[in-house]
């Protein structure tokens, strides 16, 4: 671009009278083609504001490029459910739940910012996804977090991690949401990549719902929330740079800095607005801002857009047009809103301390047209923006070291065998950075606040009621295991999924919802998109055949070091409904003399386990086998048996096997266990093998039948393996006893990085 | 005739909610307050419910004391009216000079969520009638700025006219002064505490039904 | 434009967690001789204009009330190019 | 006894939502005219004896790297009854 000054502002006008004027397309990340498709779209070279407005909107972040071809999946493969009122392609999905209520969920990373600056990067990674449940029309309910680390001993661990734990703390807490589960897990693979996936869920009438669609020539648009400032401009100050001062490009910051109180305030607000259906569409401001909120409302409603630029609260006033439009300064909304409701909608704002401006209106036609002091600096189809980004089918190969690393079985590893030696694993194993009690991360987050927390951390999974006549509520959980989606990522992406719906049905609660976040480095690398594709259909394939649909979710690439990529770690949430929460299953152990019943079939498999990661740092083999139809018989026993009250203690079996199962469930509500191991079977394969598809339950003398039944109804296996004892003690016959003060002093070892 | 409970709502108060719904559980007839209006609508008795207000980016309950509404809290504490402070409310009715001392942040610096043993020491408050002296109880807390600080002079006399109301028992969760957890005015109308009674009066939804008193406590003693 | 400037410390005798702890991590940190630290709070207002007599008092009483807690800060008011308006106790 | 000093202070362009929720307060409370309020920190480091080069040089790398987050906020260093060290941008 030619030497402009500060003061000449590229206009639509200007740009179809130099049409040959060279721009800097390719520092901010478009290709040749895509440089020449906005040229053709347009008829004419893009002013340097729509230059800056489609590099980001075709940007990977905003147009899913390289994995959009391969989320389709989800929705080919969806099976059929009359609970899904929305699916995927909106902000989130929304699912009916019964009783006039409708439950919006979805999980989204925010990695990279918290790298840089982890505390800001994890709390405006939570104000993100909290405004995504609130464009629905929900009001957000509570939070979780699914947070990855480097090594703990690693120098710069204790920085990323303590403060991405204390920004998710600091958002959440101050905005009121109680946080009700998540998960934290340290490995080098993370170290210059830490993952933050954050997930909302909120709750809504079924008639509440909001569509982002901006609709009806003359209606208003209204920007809702914080003033607008120089945050987040990122790789369009690649644009600012070349074309004005070389020197100001530096002081850009991309660091966001969240303010959770503005965000309560605007959450009330628009909750307000939306009761008093005053609102015809909205769309939070996120990744992008401004640019994406004006094109997506404009394209989904088929709609034209008049936005007065110069009419954006700004923090600074030196702020240039494409500025404004990429910032992605935080606590934003934008509403669409009838003329006649104007003057109300800006009255209830005030009342809430909300800044609200009128900054355009819908127009005919299908074009949006941003003017700057009354000279049109955009004039575009938004749909070009929003919806016609391009789509590639990236290379995939499957990667060089995946047959050997597969061949690489850990079933060849020295195990421990005397009583002693399984005793000492039992204890090592309780007290690594993976197992060990997640206390110091989560009593820094308010579990409480709201008054509808029933179950939350160290439950299997958040379990909140939503309607306090009819106790109808939700369970929650998220799980993800980069090891084993490294050894297989189909296979990796349905054990997360087999785990997520497993905790879930240990609350009693029926699944009924997927979401997802797909972590994963760059997909310019075809083993990267090899993998990716591969968690894809792992878990498309994994929803059909549990019938369950997912209903959204977010990817993540680039996380990688140099040349090296993350392990690829899709993350998966699932959402469950209970019918009457006051039937939730206990989680631990339950009551002096009832027995302790292993659900599920054990497995030799130790490959990819906490076991061999601790051990041995060994990672190689095939991961344990999926077999959703257990899964699914387990979880139907489950919700009988919890609709029942069968049951007095739950604890599901995960990392760490029956052992670690054990030792969690005892220091729960710090009850005894006596347990035999089933008779000829190995002890070491018993406790630490990661099979999936196991649950611990206890049930009372006189409610074991019941159980039974239940189980060969569903050909569960059922073994009984012991009692709950008033002795403080894990005693296993034949083998050790522990005693709950040892167990619980190792359990409450405290990784390197969060001292 | 039922007895009206207020509950104020300031920008940025979380916990107002819960406190109504306490309150609809001891039976009083819960009030929705707001902090710009001066008017307590004839209310009994108030409560200042727990939160971030104006974000506690200040000081915890700083800039909320001068509220309205407080004016009006305020000047009728003084006349007698029960004003119970939880969490932020302590803050605030420590901010607006209606309890001694301050709530500084805590000596270990990070925000803190628990279920704590408490112990209950005066029981002839408008809000603690219903405990008996002694009693231990669980109740949750969560705050970043919860340690009680007071001067010693101030600390003697709370402690000889009898007007610490709570304390932690077993180990400190926020290093507070004495382990002080909640203080009254010498009359005993007002009470200021940062443990979170209104999220202990069910089991289901939290750790015992341990908090439920304080809110029977002031219907009990408006009726009287 | 005037910018007024007001220093909150914590009183002496107010235990600062904040402080100590940064003054603990120093030797690690290969930074010897610090025998104390304290952290306080700093803020900076900025006036329209010449500050009037009026502004000034209020914006004194602010510093006072708002900005400082008396029972645990002291505080310095300062108008920058301006005399020193010292309101808390020495320092 | 030397005492130094280090005022750190958000970035300019970095949202500064505590200074924000004070201005907003300000009117309320009758203080008019506050066009901004920028909340930061402020640190009191007490050395024994006279100030060394070595200390000077630890404690400057100490105020820009712990008590200072680079990425949002900015710090001056004062010595007090000596010069003023700056190494932060200009304010
Ligand atoms: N992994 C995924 N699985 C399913 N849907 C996805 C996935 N990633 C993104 N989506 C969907 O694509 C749409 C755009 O995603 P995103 O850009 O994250 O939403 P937003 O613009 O609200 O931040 C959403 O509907 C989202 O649910
Ligand atoms: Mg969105």
């Amino acid at each position: 671009m030619s030497s402009g000054s500060v003061d000449v502002i590229d206009t639509v006008t200007l740009a179809s009278q130099t049409a040959d004027q060279a721009q800097p397309y390719a520092q901010l990340g478009l290709e040749d083609d895509e440089y020449a498709r906005i040229h053709q779209i347009l008829g004419r070279r893009p002013t340097q504001t729509e230059l800056a407005m489609y590099s980001v909107m075709w940007s990977e972040h905003c147009s899913y490029k390289s994995s959009k071809v391969h989320l389709r999946q989800f929705g080919e493969k969806a099976p059929a459910s009359d609970a899904l009122l929305v699916g995927m392609g909106e902000n989130a999905g929304v699912i009916d739940v019964g009783g006039g209520l409708a439950v919006t969920f979805k999980i989204e990373s925010h990695n990279h910012p918290s790298y840089v600056e982890p505390y800001q990067g994890a709390a405006t990674g939570v104000g993100g996804i909290v405004r995504d449940i609130l464009t629905m029309g929900a009001r957000p309910v509570a939070v979780m977090d699914s947070l990855r680390f480097g090594a703990p001993e690693a120098p710069d661990t204790a920085r990323v991690a303590n403060g991405i734990i204390a920004g998710v703390a600091g958002y959440g807490n101050c905005l009121g949401l109680p946080n009700i589960g998540g998960e934290v897990v340290f490995d080098p693979c993370y170290q210059g990549n830490p993952l933050v996936n954050a997930l909302c869920v909120g709750v809504m009438p079924v008639d509440r719902i909001q569509r982002s669609a901006a609709r009806g020539v003359g209606n208003l648009v209204v920007l809702l929330g914080a003033k607008t400032g120089r945050d987040g401009i990122g790789g369009v100050s690649v644009l600012a740079s070349a074309a004005f001062d070389q020197d100001t490009a530096a002081q850009r910051p991309s660091v966001q800095v969240g303010d959770p109180f503005t965000e309560k305030l605007l959450i009330e607000c628009c909750l307000e607005l939306f009761e008093r259906e005053l609102v015809v569409g909205i769309q939070d401001l996120g990744g992008a801002g401004l640019t994406c909120a004006t094109t997506e409302t404009a394209a989904a409603g088929r709609s034209g857009m008049r936005v007065h630029l110069e009419r954006v609260p700004l923090r600074e006033a030196s702020m240039l047009p494409h500025e404004i439009l990429a910032s992605e300064s935080q606590e934003r909304m934008l509403a669409i809103v009838r003329p006649g409701d104007a003057a109300l909608v800006l009255s209830l704002a005030q009342r809430w301390g909300v800044h609200a401006t009128l900054i355009g209106e819908i127009t005919d036609g299908e074009r949006l047209v941003i003017t700057w002091h009354g000279e049109a600096v955009v004039d575009v189809p938004p749909a070009s923006l929003a919806d016609e980004g391009p789509a590639y089918q990236r290379p995939m190969r499957r990667p060089a070291d995946f047959d050997a690393i597969r061949a690489d079985d850990a079933g060849k590893l020295p195990r421990p065998h005397s009583a002693t030696e399984l005793r000492d694993t039992l204890l090592t194993l309780a007290a690594s950075p993976n197992l060990c009690s997640r206390k110091p991360v989560t009593q820094q987050y308010d579990r409480y606040v709201g008054g509808n927390t029933v179950l939350a951390q160290p439950a299997d999974a958040g379990l909140l009621r939503i309607d306090e006549q009819t106790q109808r509520g939700i369970a929650l959980a998220v799980d993800g295991n980069g090891r084993y989606a490294r050894l297989d990522p189909y296979a990796g992406a349905q054990l997360a999924l087999a785990e997520a719906y497993r905790n879930v049905a240990t609350s009693g609660a029926r699944p009924i919802a997927v979401t997802n976040c797909l972590n994963f480095g760059s997909p310019q690398d075809p083993e990267v998109m090899w993998q990716f594709e591969q968690a894809v259909s792992g878990l498309a394939d994994g929803c059909r055949t549990l019938g369950i649909p997912v209903t959204g979710g977010n990817v993540s690439f680039y996380n990688q070091t140099g040349e090296t990529p993350i392990s690829p770690t899709p993350v998966i949430g699932v959402l469950g409904v209970s019918a009457d929460v006051t039937k939730r299953i206990p989680s631990g152990l339950g009551n002096v003399g009832d027995a302790i019943v292993l659900l599920g079939q054990t497995r030799d498999e130790v490959s990819g386990s906490e076991w061999a990661w601790v051990a041995h740092q060994h990672l190689g083999g095939v991961p344990p086998v999926v077999d959703f139809a257990a899964e699914a018989a387990l979880a139907a026993v489950l919700t009988d048996a919890g609709a029942a009250r069968l049951l007095t203690g739950v604890h599901d079996l995960s990392d760490g096997g029956l052992a670690q199962a054990l030792v969690e469930a005892c220091l729960y509500r710090r009850r005894g266990a006596y347990i035999e191991l089933p008779p000829g079977a190995d002890a070491f394969m018993q406790l630490f093998s990661e099979s999936s598809a196991r649950a611990l339950v206890c049930v009372p003398d006189n409610a074991v039948t019941q159980l039974r039944q239940l189980c060969a109804q569903q050909a569960v296996p059922y073994a009984a393996l012991g009692v709950v004892t008033a002795a403080a003690q894990l005693e296993l016959h034949h083998q050790f006893t522990l005693n709950l003060d040892e167990l619980a002093s190792a359990h409450a070892t405290v990784p390197t990085a969060l001292r | 005739m039922s007895v009206r409970v207020g509950v104020v709502t300031f920008p940025g108060s979380l916990d107002d909610r819960d406190a109504l719904r306490a309150v609809a559980a001891a039976r009083a007839e819960p009030v929705g307050l707001w902090h710009a209006d001066a008017d307590l609508h004839g209310v009994d008795a108030v409560v200042l419910p727990g939160g971030f207000s104006y974000g506690d980016y200040l000081r915890a309950g700083a800039i909320a004391r001068f509220a309205p509404v407080m004016r009006l809290v305020i000047e009728q504490a003084a006349a007698g009216l029960p004003v119970l402070g939880i969490c932020n409310g302590f803050q605030v009715l420590c901010e607006a000079h209606l309890l001694p001392g301050a709530l500084a942040r805590n000596d270990h610096q990070r925000f803190r969520c628990q279920d704590q043993q408490l112990i209950m020491e005066r029981t002839s408050t408008d809000w603690t009638q219903g405990y008996q002296p002694g009693q231990v109880v669980v109740i949750p807390l969560k705050h970043g700025e919860g340690r009680y600080v007071a001067d010693s002079p101030t600390l003697d006399e709370l402690e000889a006219e009898g007007r610490v109301v709570v304390r932690y028992f077993g180990q400190s969760p926020n290093g507070a002064a004495r382990g002080i957890a909640g203080i009254s005015n010498p009359a005993g109308n007002v009470v200021g505490l940062m443990p979170h009674p209104e999220h202990a009066i069910d089991p289901l939804t939290g750790p015992s039904a341990d908090g439920l008193p304080f809110f029977t406590s002031v219907l009990q003693r408006l009726v009287a | 434009m005037t910018r007024v400037v007001v220093d909150v410390m914590p009183k002496p005798e107010i235990l600062d967690p904040q402080g100590q702890a940064i003054a603990q991590a120093l030797p690690t940190l290969g930074c010897a001789g610090v025998r104390s630290v304290r952290q306080g709070k700093r803020f900076e207002l900025e006036i329209d204009g010449v500050l009037t007599a009026a502004q000034r008092t209020d914006i004194e009483r602010i510093a006072a009330s708002l900005l400082t807690n008396p029972v645990i800060e002291d505080f310095v008011l300062r108008i920058e190019d301006d005399d020193v308006v010292d309101t808390g106790r020495p320092r």
